[in-house]
């Protein structure tokens, strides 16, 4: 099998808030057909990390590179969050952030945004273009609830929906941004196991179907280990192993964080 | 039962006591007498015992809504958003509204006009503090904006109503982005004080740079709108102005109706519910904020002019904070983001106070309180948002099938 | 739905009220200023006199055999509100107005009652172009406007007082900052003194520490204030405080019995123009009593000026024989009328002859009349 | 030179109050994310209520500093019943509400408490007694800086330092900033977080007391709209200085009262504000956490 493309690549990220040193000198790669996953205890600065690649955090050292398919690198450092989406890099929130007082389709309307062009004066003027546009919006955003399952409560306020539901809400929401790689910020966190296993297999769908690269953060170490590959592990804000499933399985200092935190808990 | 008597009786203690110096005693320094009102404290003691039942009431009541979730919707809700409905309650509006100064006389038309000019500085503000939860202070300023640059291109070149109407609108938006491109990068409270600040602003330059302005003594002999050269009384051009006024206000609503449900509407909805997800999702955050605050701007500006050729006279003693603090408690009362609840909340602000002059005295009082508990019990308004229906299932089918 | 139902009923109701009530044949004397609001002090005097002129005269027999009718409307000084009372008033037919008594409500209001021929009469509105820009021919006042204020002010303060080196304080309102600019151009006129400072201040600012500073930095050895009395008497007591020197001259908008409560000593040797005390025209202590009697105290601002204002709108109907405009108007530029600002009548521009200003000082805390 | 302290001193005295002020504004953003917009009322409130207090002791006769010290002692009491009231009516119903809400509660209640002075109390402003002696040993240097500046300048200094006191050593003290620091965090560790937010309002209203009552007695007269003015100034100086942070509230107070002190005295009283309200958007473009403000990382 050939080199697979290399879509994401960070080298030395480095964070820094006031004194504290959230995220140090961390590097990953992220290739084509992909779901890899960034784990570690709580406040390893996993989150921290996502909010560099993502632009909500301007880094303090690093180099972090976009390697879009058929188009040149681009760097992320200190680009708006909106720019990173609109280079094709989404992303969901540890804590759902939706958009509580709009419907479900709505959210994911917005999503469409980016990807759409409509400006005021055609708003008003609603032209024909307009109007194919907005039907365009509707159209993807509902297919793309079917594929998570939520067509049925498309007109209710994203607030009402399950807790489950609502990070389901949220993947959709991100993939309407036409992303190549999606980052999905705990999306297990607070859900049963028949959720987490229906979570499972909607993100290898998401990975097969679609051709979006994955990469995610998980506190719960099972699930990574069936979906993903490689995995790697944070620890005080420094990578402290990465590698393969069964790698990261054995690795003497992964056991210790993940021992440590056991007991603790 | 003894628990809640126990609890209203301990509140109308609290009051009396917290309300002692200032309502039971007068104390003139100027005369050198003390006045004593001890009727009031008794007053106090009965409003605030029986307030403080309606009061848990109506938090328990919201308390018992949370958890029903969502049934929410009053029959007055449901019959707006029932399309037939609508239009038909519309056309009935505006028939109404046509015929309007036909039945009732100048002074009706009057105040007419001052209220359906509130309508369209509600629908301007709506757009910043409803859509894009942009939390303005000082709306009034572009309103000031609109209105000088009518009073003194009219003033000085003679130049008339119509040519201006678009320009105080252009005026207003331009303003609103000069303003606003320093400051929308600011979160929401921050933003409230600096536009507070701006409203002041404007007002004391106003005052202050006699040459331009012509200083507080303001300018007068403002032309009214003309028609074709006529030779109008007051009546008339009351009338026409009325007609004007209802093409305004009509032209906003079809405007912000259609800004609403559309991509940037969306964008600007969004941005209010959440903004960190909302640039996560591609908006740029800057851009969405800075078309909110001009668009609400553009409004203001556009009715600003025909204030001015409204009243022919205009100072800046027109143009305080006050104003703005009326026309966002019209936002709010009527409903954030609802287009027919903002123009609900200016008819009931605007007309209320007018037609009740005895309790005018009241009118900041109650504008305050409805404020507080509208933000309490109804945060909604009086009509909420109404949402659009999205038409999917067939397209989908559609699409499948072809 | 209910509550909706109530409000209908009551604002459909109130329609009804305002239109209907349309009386036999009467004078109807509109009275329009702030009755409300926080400038409600400064309006409600001359409707108060208004009332009691009506009064009188309904009792007496009324004007040429007609009942005199009041209409009553509050613009609360906003000119907003003073065209809708306006144009209020002239629907209901008034013949004659009374008021406006801010002068930008006034100035908002005149079109309408030019436009409607109707004449109106201020007792309060000072502003110089509502008579001198000669763009209201039906516009009549009975206080002296503040160009002419302040040229007293300023001639005394040059000639009498011989100073040389003034600083002009304002409050930049309507009617302060009015007052200040003619006061800076009759001393830059007069050619024997010169403005050293020309500045506004924010009303209701905390202090006026840094202005007061300024004026003694300037050497003034006075300040001419244009404004109202509560910041007059911040000034006054900061310039005790700081041990100065230079007398304080001011205007109407002072001479008010809170400036001598609130400055206190400070206000000790304080000069200001106001009207001509009247205190020994019978019909002056007439008006006085009968206020006294009615509602049991002082009158307050602007009493007299209403009062005056009242009987001279309505002589003037009786002099012209009905309420022609033409004719009234007329009668009100040749007929002297018994007032209690004294017996007057109207120059070509509207200004009242034979009402004048004098110059105050504050002595043992309370005004004393210099000439 | 003389001019130029003479114009420090005027900005000293006029920034001290604004700092007394937005102390309130501070503490109270600092612990629940609000602009306490009806603060300003408070500060009118409790002038008023010091006038009402020695309103009645001088028509009886009574005079002297003991007088004002009554005042201010009631203004206090007064003023935190009021400021405890507004938190539990208008603002604790509200916790959890999306942003705005609050904030607009806030904005309707100051409407509604000038209103409420204006309407059971009067529209003019009303003579506040001259309590403050001239005293001897001022004489010499009374050409630029007389007693009530004294006065002033001394009561917010042991104000201050009690305040820095009470938050630094007191148990008290450490549950508030604990509140502050993270407020679900507060409460697992067992501090009564409702009682913490009161607690703020309440030091809040009786420094705003402190200061309604100084100014009252400085400038000698009160009406029921001092409070708007003051209150939106000295939100900006607690802006200024960075909001939460209490050194940042005096040291934005001072900042703000030598700009209008220095502006109105070397440039132009007529744009004083305009100087006031440029330095704040200057600020916040150049420095959004303010002067001594920590950039506040929303948790995302």
């Amino acid at each position: 099998m050939a080199e697979k493309h290399k879509l994401l690549e960070v080298k030395g990220l480095t964070m820094d808030f006031g004194g504290l040193r959230a995220v140090d000198s961390v590097s990953l790669e992220v290739h084509e057909g992909e779901i890899a996953a960034l784990i570690g205890p709580n406040g390893a600065g996993k989150t921290t990390f996502f909010n560099c690649v993502t632009g909500i955090y301007n880094p303090t050292k690093g180099d972090i590179l976009l390697h879009p398919k058929g188009l040149p690198t681009r760097r992320l450092n200190g680009l708006k969050p909106n720019k990173v989406t609109e280079m094709g890099l989404a992303r969901t929130f540890q804590n759902i952030r939706l958009f509580s007082d709009m419907t479900v389709l709505e959210n994911v309307m917005i999503g469409r945004h980016c990807r759409t062009s409509a400006g005021i004066f055609r708003s008003i003027i609603r032209d024909k273009g307009v109007r194919k546009e907005e039907q365009e919006i509707v159209e993807t955003s509902y297919q793309l609830l079917k594929k998570v399952g939520l067509a049925e409560s498309a007109n209710e306020f994203a607030k009402n929906l399950p807790y489950g539901a609502q990070r389901r809400l949220e993947i959709a929401r991100a993939m309407a941004t036409e992303p190549f790689l999606l980052l999905l910020d705990e999306p297990a966190a607070g859900m049963n196991p028949q959720e987490t296993g229906d979570l499972d297999q909607l993100i290898c769908k998401i990975s097969e179907e679609e051709q979006i690269a994955i990469l995610l953060i998980e506190h719960d170490m099972k699930l990574v280990m069936n979906i993903s590959n490689p995995i790697y592990v944070m620890e005080y804000g420094k990578k402290i192993a990465e590698g393969s499933p069964q790698q990261i399985k054995d690795h003497p200092k992964v056991i210790e964080a993940y021992l440590g935190e056991e007991t603790d808990a | 039962m003894m628990k809640d008597f126990k609890q209203s009786i301990l509140v109308s203690i609290w009051f009396v006591f917290l309300t002692f110096p200032l309502m039971a005693v007068r104390v003139n320094t100027t005369e050198q007498v003390v006045e004593w009102r001890w009727m009031s404290m008794v007053w106090v003691a009965i409003a605030t015992f029986s307030l403080s039942y309606a009061w848990r009431y109506l938090l328990a009541r919201k308390q018992a809504k949370k958890n029903e979730e969502d049934i929410s919707h009053g029959k007055l809700q449901l019959l707006m958003e029932d399309m037939g409905f609508r239009y038909k309650a519309m056309g009935l509006l505006l028939l109404l509204a046509l015929i309007f100064p036909l039945v009732f006389d100048t002074y009706q038309n009057t105040i007419m006009i001052s209220a359906l000019i509130y309508v369209v500085l509600g629908l301007g503000l709506n757009i910043s503090v409803g859509l894009a939860g942009l939390l303005d202070l000082g709306y009034v300023a572009f309103f000031a904006v609109g209105a000088y640059s009518y009073a003194l291109l009219n003033h000085h070149f003679g130049i008339g109503f119509w040519s201006i109407l678009p320009v105080g609108g252009i005026f207003g938006c331009l303003f609103g982005v000069i303003l606003g491109f320093p400051i929308l990068r600011l979160r929401g409270d921050y933003l409230a004080i600096v536009t507070l600040g701006f409203g002041m602003i404007i007002k004391v330059v106003l005052e202050n740079w006699s040459d331009f302005t012509f200083g507080p003594s303001g300018i007068a002999n403002i032309d009214k709108p003309g028609l074709f050269g006529m030779d109008m009384n007051i009546d008339s051009s009351t009338t026409y102005i009325y007609y004007i006024m209802i093409a305004l206000v009509v032209f906003t609503i079809l405007i912000t109706n259609r800004l609403k449900n559309s991509r940037i509407g969306r964008a600007w909805i969004a941005l209010r519910e959440d903004e960190i997800a909302c640039v996560a999702m591609g908006i740029d955050m800057a851009r969405t904020k800075l078309s909110a605050y001009a668009l609400g701007a553009f409004w203001a500006g556009m009715v600003g002019v025909l204030f001015a050729a409204k009243t022919t006279f205009i100072n800046p003693a027109s143009f305080t904070f006050m104003e703005s603090a009326i026309i966002l408690s019209i936002v709010v009362l009527g409903g954030m983001g609802s287009i027919l609840g903002v123009i609900l909340g200016a008819f009931i602000l605007i007309l209320l106070p007018e037609y009740l002059r005895a309790f005018s005295e009241y009118r900041m009082l109650a504008f305050g309180a409805a404020m507080v508990l509208m933000m309490i019990f109804r945060p909604q308004g009086i009509i909420s948002n109404i949402r659009t229906k999205y038409e999917y299932k067939k397209l989908t089918e559609e699409t499948e099938h072809g | 739905m209910k509550k909706i139902t109530v409000l209908l009923t009551s604002v459909v109701l109130s329609f009804g009220l305002a239109t209907a009530g349309f009386a036999a044949d009467t004078i109807k004397l509109g009275v329009a200023g702030p009755h409300s609001g926080d400038l409600a002090p400064y309006g409600i005097p001359a409707m108060r006199a208004a009332q009691l002129v009506v009064k009188k005269i309904n009792a007496a027999g009324g004007v040429l055999g007609k009942q005199v009718e009041l209409l009553i409307q509050d613009d609360q000084c906003k000119p907003e509100m003073a065209t809708n009372a306006a144009t209020k008033l002239v629907t209901d037919g008034a013949d004659v107005v009374l008021g406006h008594i801010c002068s930008g409500a006034t100035k908002a209001a005149l079109g309408i009652y030019k436009d409607a021929k109707i004449p109106v009469m201020s007792p309060s509105a000072t502003n110089p172009p509502l008579t001198q820009s000669g763009d209201y021919p039906n516009f009549f006042r009975t206080i002296a406007s503040d160009d002419m204020q302040a040229r007293l002010a300023i001639n005394f303060t040059i000639n009498d007082l011989g100073k040389k080196k003034i600083a002009v304080l304002h409050d930049k309102g309507d009617y302060g900052k009015g007052f200040a600019e003619f006061a800076k151009q009759f001393i830059e006129d007069s050619g024997k003194a010169e403005v050293v400072l020309f500045e506004g201040v924010t009303p209701g600012a905390m202090d006026y520490s840094s202005i007061i500073q300024k004026v003694r930095r300037e050497n003034a050895d006075a300040l001419i204030w244009g404004g109202y009395h509560p910041e007059a008497s911040k000034i006054v007591s900061q310039m005790k405080r700081k041990r100065m020197k230079a007398v304080f001259v001011s205007d109407d908008g002072v001479k008010d019995d809170s400036f001598l409560k609130v400055a206190g000593e400070a206000a000790e040797g304080a000069y200001m123009t106001g009207p001509r005390d009247l205190s020994k025209n019978e019909l002056n202590k007439a008006a006085y009593e009968e206020f006294k009697a009615e509602y049991g105290t002082d009158p307050g601002a602007f009493y007299q000026e209403g009062y005056s204002a009242a009987l001279a709108l309505l002589n003037a109907i009786e002099q012209a024989g009905g309420t022609d405009y033409d004719k009234v108007v007329e009668a009100l530029h040749t007929k002297y009328v018994e007032t209690p600002v004294g017996d007057i009548k109207f120059d070509s521009k509207g200004d009242a002859e034979g009402v004048g200003f004098s110059v105050y000082v504050v002595e043992n805390g309370a005004f004393k009349e210099l000439k | 030179m003389d001019y130029f302290l003479e114009l420090f001193l005027g900005g000293l005295t006029r920034g001290s109050i604004y700092a007394l002020i937005a102390l309130g504004y501070t503490m109270v953003y600092g612990i629940i994310q609000l602009i306490n917009f009806a603060h300003g009322e408070i500060y009118m409130i409790g002038a008023f209520v010091g006038l009402i207090v020695a309103g009645i002791c001088t028509i009886y006769g009574f005079s002297g500093i003991s007088v004002l010290i009554l005042a201010a002692i009631a203004a206090i009491i007064w003023a935190s019943a009021y400021g405890y009231t507004l938190e539990k009516i208008a603002y604790r119903p509200l916790r959890g509400a999306p942003r705005l809400s609050p904030l607009i509660s806030a904005i309707g209640m100051s409407i509604f408490l000038q209103n409420y002075v204006l309407l059971a109390q009067t529209s003019d402003f009303l003579p506040f007694p001259n309590l403050i002696p001239d005293f001897e040993f001022m004489e010499p240097v009374a050409y630029f800086i007389g007693s009530p500046e004294l006065v002033i300048l001394v009561t917010t200094f042991v104000t201050m330092i009690l305040l820095t006191l009470l938050i630094k050593k007191t148990k008290v003290g450490k549950a508030m900033r604990a509140t502050q620091q993270d407020m679900s965090m507060a409460r697992l560790v067992g501090i009564n977080v409702d009682r913490i937010i009161s607690l703020t309002f309440v030091i809040g209203s009786a420094l705003a007391a402190i200061g309604g009552v100084l100014v009252a007695s400085y400038i000698g007269q009160v009406n029921f709209y001092i409070g708007f003015l003051a209150g939106v100034k000295a939100f900006t100086a607690a802006v200024l200085g960075g909001i939460g942070s209490i050194p940042g509230a005096v040291l934005g107070g001072l900042v703000l009262g030598w700009t209008e002190s220095f502006a109105a005295g070397y440039v132009s009283s007529d744009y004083e504000d305009v100087f006031a309200f440029g330095l704040l958007v200057l600020i916040l473009i150049l420095r959004p956490a303010g002067i001594l403000g920590k950039a506040r990382k929303q948790k995302v």
